[in-house]
């Protein structure tokens, strides 16, 4: 079996992906390498619908078609998050996660 | 059924003439004094015509029962009905007489006090109550116009609002016979629950047959007895009235010595065939009446307010009536030598108050040191009435006190043990002592009464002047009040009200005033000549009436004895003026002091009510209950404060400790599988 | 029990009129003070009117349940719209009427959002018309929190004394006795199999002690809560004090006793078992209650706290009157709710007329008021002297019933209870002498006595106090009709 | 020499070029949250996506790659660049990095990981019964306005959405010009 024809391979790389994009969702401060992060995990999302499309759907264009979904949402969430950031750094002069602590209870 | 009756329309009448003149008063006209009067006076005229129609004409050796439900619930019930037998007729006599009396009384002594409607509405008030409780057929009907006629007593103590003293002792009043009235009222749920009925006339019947059994008897009779002992202030709950002077003097007349606290010893005869069945009840009722007579007599000795002496002899009379029921009731008597000195005393005390109220209203001051002074003899009439009173009072042949005692008397010579018989001796003499006290220091004024003056007890109503005479010589004004028994009397002499009188006298005494006396006096006379008659009225047969001479010779003896000494303390020329008592100053203290029964009352309301239960209870309701409630909420915020603490907002360690849990749990979830 | 359906539908109109009268409210100017307590006074009036026919025409003779009102509205759940008039609720519904016509008539000097003022009372008075008629568990309980919610924004805007501190502690209290509330309800909803909430057809249903016993126990403390209960009494004179007028007149007036109607109605009526098992502990809370409330009562100087502990050791005879669960002790119960809402309405609509003019409750600040306002002070003294246990008040008779009754059953405690009214008696009188009797403050010699408008509703409250005190065959025949089957039932 | 004969087979190169794009996924993905540099984050990213997008060619899908190329290289990567050069500067001295804190992420992805692991491998994988195997971009395309519009209708929605929000907020607010 070819390791490029196998469903694990590509579900252990997006796991892998994600696992890399939650470390730096959790480590980073910058809020900037936060969206980075994110936007990697949202990758390994797609990479396991595309591979669910590959080898187990009935048909081929639903998994496209949600993993383009997810890209327009992602640019979505990427366009939304930078103009939070723009706005924050305007405001706080930081884009440091761990300087935004305004709800603080 | 009710219109065709005559006496049902007489019964009816007598109740709801004062109760619809009370409500028409205090809604409508209580701004209007004539007319607010003259509706009262209306309503009292008229119960008195029915009950002296009643007494001559009804015969009622059959007693005559209505009765109406008034409230039928299950167990309870409660009718409403009227009870017309001998007792009830003559109580009912004495009461709408006195206190028509009393209100013709008042137009004058009342005049130009600005709550005269107001005065006249309590009045009718008490008029319902007081007649409404005589002829009342039921226990608990009875309880209701016992409990009403408490209720007037309290506005009327209190009539004079402003004043601390007479709110405090109008509050004292209704407090303390309260304080009776529950074991009153616990008798009668007693009787409710146990006997299923308290219809008078059963009670009674069941208590002669011995349907009831004993215990029963005995419970009820003393829980009823705690009513009486309020009501007709018996020792120790007697306080109350010596300080129920503070109202005004005819209402002193009417309630505080004639009717209202006579109505403890109505019940008693009322009740006397269930008294009589116990015993131990009956004992217990000698006891503290005899207690009460001689608490009372020798503070009489020392007061030197008017109001007091004749409050305290009230009590102590109420205890020598209540000695005579006890001992008939103990060797097997009849109520009559109770209640005949229950009728007389009624007659003779309100005359000593009405005279007293002259004198107060014409000199402004209670204390009869100060009266004697200025000139209290003057007054003819009232001066007259009252010596009359007083020798009633005293048991001197031939007014009514001598033929009432005289019955008692024999009743407690029926007693084995003779100690009663000493101690009633006794307290005659006490009585006639202090009552000619009164009258000497009246009739013989010296110059000086320095000793008394002076030594005025904290609590005795000490006189305030605010009149128009000066103050007499010796007289220290220590009351910062005006008093307000000294007000009527001062409008009065400014608005020369009362002339066209035939009195020689420069002020005078208003015939309104002056013919109550002179009906009253006129009862006193004649009343002791009624003894046979009223004896068969109230049992049906006059009892052979053997005179006991040596009796009668102790008793005179014991009366005169007491003038006696009174005469030579207080009336002869050059007496000391002051009493046999003060060579033992430690007693006389101790008299002065009320034998500490305020001090008692004031010191266990103090410590066991206010200061241990009211202040326990409210910490407690501070503290425990509501501190409790209020440590739940504000530990609820305290520990949202403290998990706030983990907000952070710190999100990183948030979504980590998200993470961490998440993928805790989904792995401990598929290493099970 | 028997239903006798009716040909016009009173009770809707009777619950409607309040709810049309705020409706009317929501549309009109702030600015239209007269017209605003105009609309208000004749929906209450109307709520009244019919109140007093229901009272009037309901047949004792035929007994039961009458003027029906029986729709179904959730038959999924077995919701039905089931109101009726009995014995056991039509006073209560006299009383809420009377209650309402009066407050709205005490309040008719308000100045201070009068158009909001008015929308929530009528909001509130619904809900208590609502619970007192129903039979229907579910809507029971939605009016109970229909009349609960609005006595917090009331409290809240209108009130005075720490309003916020007892507007919050009364909601508190009151939703953690809903709390307790909704439990036993649905436990007794979902045990009985049927799957109705009609109290009529869960009255028939057996349910097995144990369910009886904690139902019982739940619904009692959580209905216990709004009948102040001891020891869970303390919201209850702290949000007297803090209310207005008119507010602390319904409040204590009517919906305290919501909460001892709601232990008959449904924690009785419906676990009868439960019943037995608890009556000795209500009757200790209940004894406790009175001693109690007349005591603390004895060490306040704030008018509005002494009649708020008076309500309580009066709302303890109530309770008492139910722990006996004997006819007579049930007619004096309900009488006795009755006649201490009549009674805590004059006492507050009098005190309300005091403080709007001195702006003191403070009893020693106070005194002589009966010289400057003797009208005014008049009210508060016939107040005082049905609190104490006068007779010719009505509620003598209520006590009366329920002490005769409770020495039966439990003579402790009913001995007990008769010994505090010697107590009740010195407290109620204390605060007459010392605000009322004695010299007069001169800080408040000028101010007016009440007006006889104003007076009015006071004199409908002394009125309906003393008719019943006189002729309380009246109210008890009619309690009577519903008491007797109730005690068969149980 | 199995491996190095296999190696030039059609599928050793398929096989060979599929772990180079493997490890550039990765390598980007590390770079994305490792390095200290704001800029060579974004580096990072590109690299990646351009990995993802060679791993979606060999899943049979030229479009999705391409668009994935054109959508996160080509405009994503491109904003982020805007926003870092709009918000602080680079030179700026960085903090020290937090140990634990990386621990605990580490810690954090770490337990992620094998739980995901666990999941890959106790879960049955199979594949649908019946398969169609039209992959054409036509299809894709047409699909995309029949059966799934909504979805197109959603996502231009959201642009839409997106686009009139970020405006909003990084123009700051109602009172800013």
């Amino acid at each position: 079996m070819l390791l490029f024809n196998q469903l694990e391979t590509y579900l252990y790389l997006a796991i892998v992906l994600f696992a890399i994009g939650l470390y730096g969702v959790l480590a980073r401060r910058s809020l900037i390498a936060l969206l980075i992060s994110v936007e990697l995990i949202l990758n390994a999302a797609s990479i396991n619908f595309m591979a669910f499309n590959r080898f187990l759907a009935p048909h081929p264009a639903v998994g496209q078609i949600i993993t383009l979904f997810i890209m327009a949402v992602a640019a979505a969430e990427a366009a939304i998050a930078l103009s939070i950031i723009v706005a924050l750094y305007r405001k706080l002069k930081t884009i440091n996660i761990e300087q935004a602590t305004e709800l603080r209870g | 059924m009710g219109s065709c009756d005559p006496v049902l329309l007489g019964c009816l009448l007598t109740v709801f003439l004062p109760l619809s003149a009370f409500a028409l008063i205090m809604i409508f006209t209580w701004r209007y004094h004539k007319l607010s009067m003259a509706i009262s006076l209306v309503a009292s005229t008229i119960p008195l015509l029915i009950a002296w129609y009643f007494f001559f004409t009804l015969d009622v050796k059959q007693p005559i029962i209505y009765n109406f439900n008034w409230l039928v619930s299950d167990q309870v019930k409660v009718p409403f009905g009227f009870l017309l037998d001998p007792t009830s007729v003559l109580m009912f006599v004495i009461v709408a007489t006195i206190s028509w009396l009393v209100q013709i009384y008042s137009i004058g002594y009342m005049g130009g006090d600005p709550g005269f409607g107001r005065y006249y509405a309590d009045l009718s008030l008490f008029a319902l109550a007081m007649l409404g409780l005589v002829i009342s057929s039921g226990l608990l009907q009875l309880y209701i116009f016992w409990e009403l006629v408490g209720l007037a007593s309290y506005l009327l103590i209190g009539f004079w609002y402003e004043k601390f003293s007479a709110s405090e002792a109008g509050k004292k009043a209704f407090v303390v016979t309260r304080f009776g009235d529950i074991g009153f009222f616990m008798g009668l749920v007693f009787l409710t629950l146990y006997f299923g009925s308290l219809d008078i006339a059963t009670v009674n019947s069941a208590a002669l047959t011995a349907k009831m059994p004993p215990w029963l008897i005995t419970t009820s009779a003393l829980l009823i007895f705690c009513g009486i002992m309020g009501k007709s202030a018996q020792f120790p709950i007697h306080v109350w009235l010596p300080d129920a002077m503070e109202g005004p003097t005819p209402v002193s007349a009417l309630l505080h010595s004639a009717t209202m606290v006579a109505a403890g010893v109505f019940l008693l005869t009322r009740l006397f065939p269930l008294f009589a069945a116990s015993a131990t009840a009956m004992s217990v009722v000698l006891v503290i009446s005899t207690i009460t007579l001689l608490l009372s007599s020798t503070i009489g000795m020392v007061a030197t307010d008017i109001k007091q002496v004749w409050a305290y002899s009230t009590v102590s009379q109420l205890g020598f009536m209540a000695m005579g029921l006890s001992a008939a009731g103990l060797a097997a008597g009849t109520l009559f030598p109770g209640y005949y000195h229950l009728t007389t005393h009624a007659a003779f005390k309100a005359l000593l108050f009405l005279c007293s109220g002259v004198f107060i209203h014409h000199f402004g001051t209670n204390d009869f040191f100060v009266m004697a002074t200025q000139g209290g003899r003057k007054l003819l009439i009232p001066m007259a009435t009252i010596t009359i009173a007083a020798l009633a009072l005293a048991g001197i042949f031939p007014f009514a006190g001598f033929f009432s005692k005289e019955a008692i008397l024999g009743a407690l010579a029926h007693l084995p043990n003779k100690m009663w018989l000493v101690l009633g001796l006794f307290g005659a003499f006490l009585t006639a002592y202090y009552a000619f006290r009164v009258i000497f220091v009246m009739l013989f004024p010296k110059e000086k009464y320095d000793k008394y003056h002076l030594e005025t007890d904290p609590h005795a109503h000490a006189p305030a002047h605010s009149h128009g005479h000066g103050p007499g010589p010796g007289f220290t004004h220590d009351d910062a009040h005006i008093h307000p028994d000294a007000k009527p009397g001062h409008e009065h002499d400014e608005s020369g009200h009362g002339a066209g009188h035939g009195h020689d006298e420069p002020h005078g005494v208003p015939w309104v005033m002056s013919f109550p006396l002179l009906v009253l006096a006129g009862f006193t006379l004649i009343l002791g000549f009624c003894q046979g008659s009223l004896e068969k009225y109230l049992l049906g047969e006059s009892a052979p009436h053997h005179i006991e001479y040596g009796l009668l010779v102790s008793a005179v003896s014991c009366a005169f004895g007491g003038i006696a000494l009174a005469w030579f303390d207080w009336g002869r020329r050059g007496a000391k003026c002051v009493g046999f008592i003060s060579y033992v100053p430690v007693l006389e203290n101790f008299f002065i002091q009320k034998w500490y029964m305020d001090h008692f009352w004031r010191w266990f309301l103090n410590t066991f009510i206010y200061g241990i239960f009211s202040r326990a209870f409210t910490y407690n309701d501070r503290r425990v209950v509501d501190g409790g409630v209020d440590a739940v909420a504000f530990s609820t915020v305290g520990s949202g404060r403290l998990l706030s603490f983990i907000q952070t907002a710190f999100l990183q360690y948030n979504l980590l400790f998200m993470v961490l849990v998440l993928a805790g749990v989904g792995i401990y979830l598929l290493m099970g599988r | 029990m028997t239903e006798h359906p009716t040909s016009f539908p009173y009770l809707t109109c009777m619950l409607l009129s309040p709810v049309v009268g705020l409706t009317i409210l929501l549309f009109l100017k702030e600015e239209w003070d007269f017209l605003i307590k105009a609309v208000s006074l004749v929906s209450a009036g109307l709520s009244l009117a019919l109140a007093i026919f229901t009272f009037v025409a309901y047949d004792k003779t035929l007994g039961g349940l009458q003027f029906v009102e029986k729709y179904e509205w959730v038959k999924t759940f077995g919701i039905t719209y089931f109101v009726g008039v009995e014995g056991l609720n039509a006073p209560l519904l006299l009383l809420t009427g009377i209650v309402i016509f009066t407050g709205v008539l005490t309040m008719w000097e308000l100045k201070n959002r009068v158009k909001e003022y008015f929308i929530f009372m009528l909001a509130l008075v619904t809900g208590v018309f609502g619970v007192f008629m129903t039979y229907d568990m579910f809507f029971f309980f939605l009016f109970y929190e229909i009349a609960v919610v609005p006595m917090y924004i009331l409290i809240l805007i209108w009130g005075s004394t720490r309003k916020e501190y007892a507007a919050m502690k009364l909601t508190l209290y009151l939703m953690a006795g809903s709390g307790l509330i909704i439990p036993g309800i649905l436990l007794l909803y979902s045990t009985s199999g049927l799957f109705t909430f009609n109290m009529v057809l869960l009255h028939g249903v057996k349910f097995s002690p144990w369910i009886q016993k904690v139902a019982f126990v739940m619904m009692f403390f959580g209905f216990g809560v709004l009948a102040a209960v001891w020891p869970f009494h303390t919201w209850s004179p702290v949000g007297h004090v803090a209310a207005p007028t008119a507010v602390s007149m319904l409040h204590a007036g009517v919906l305290m006793k919501l909460g001892s109607f709601a232990i008959l109605r449904v924690a009785m009526y419906l676990c009868p078992e439960g019943f037995v098992y608890w009556k000795q502990l209500m009757a200790f809370l209940a004894t406790a209650g009175i001693v109690y409330g007349v005591f603390v009562g004895l060490a306040q100087t704030d008018l509005k706290y002494v009649i708020g502990y008076s309500s309580v050791s009066h709302m303890g005879i109530v309770c008492l009157g139910l722990a006996t669960g004997t006819v007579d002790g049930l007619n004096g119960s309900l009488f006795q709710m009755f006649a201490h809402g009549i009674m805590t309405a004059l006492f507050f609509s009098a005190v309300g007329y005091i403080y709007d003019r001195t702006h003191t409750r403070d009893i020693h600040e106070l005194g002589g008021l009966s010289k400057i306002m003797p009208v005014a002070s008049a009210f508060f003294i016939t107040a005082a002297l049905c609190g104490a246990g006068v007779p010719g008040m009505a509620s003598f008779w209520a006590e009366l019933l329920v002490f005769i009754a409770a020495v039966k059953v439990y003579p402790v405690q009913g001995l007990l209870a008769i010994a505090a009214l010697v107590v009740g008696a010195l407290f109620a009188l204390r605060v007459v002498q010392t605000s009322f009797f004695n010299e007069p403050n001169p800080k408040f010699m000028h101010f007016e006595d009440v007006s006889p408008f104003l007076g009015l509703p006071r004199m409908i409250l002394i009125g309906t106090l003393i008719f019943f005190g006189f002729f309380p065959q009246v109210m008890v025949s009619l309690i009577k009709t519903a008491v007797v089957p109730f005690i068969q039932g149980m | 020499m199995n491996f190095l004969s296999g190696l030039f087979t059609p599928q050793g190169v398929a096989s060979a070029a599929f772990v180079l794009v493997m490890a550039i996924t990765i390598l980007g993905a590390l770079i994305a949250v490792a390095a200290r540099n704001i800029f060579h984050n974004v580096l990072g990213l590109a690299l990646s996506l351009m990995g993802v997008a060679g791993l979606f060619l060999y899943l049979n899908s030229p479009f999705v790659a391409l668009m994935e190329i054109l959508i996160y290289v080509g405009a994503i990567c491109i904003a982020i660049c805007f926003a870092i050069m709009l918000s602080e500067p680079l030179y700026l001295p960085k903090p020290p990095r937090n140990r634990l804190k990386m621990l605990g992420a580490v810690a954090g992805a770490g337990l992620t990981f094998v739980f995901l692991c666990l999941l890959i491998r106790k879960t049955q994988w199979t594949p649908a019964v019946e398969r169609s195997t039209d992959w054409s971009i036509t299809t894709l395309g047409h699909y995309l306005l029949t059966n799934y519009a909504l979805i197109f209708e959603v996502i231009s929605l959201l642009l839409l959405v997106a686009m009139l929000g970020s405006i909003v907020i990084a123009r700051g607010g109602r009172g800013s010009s």
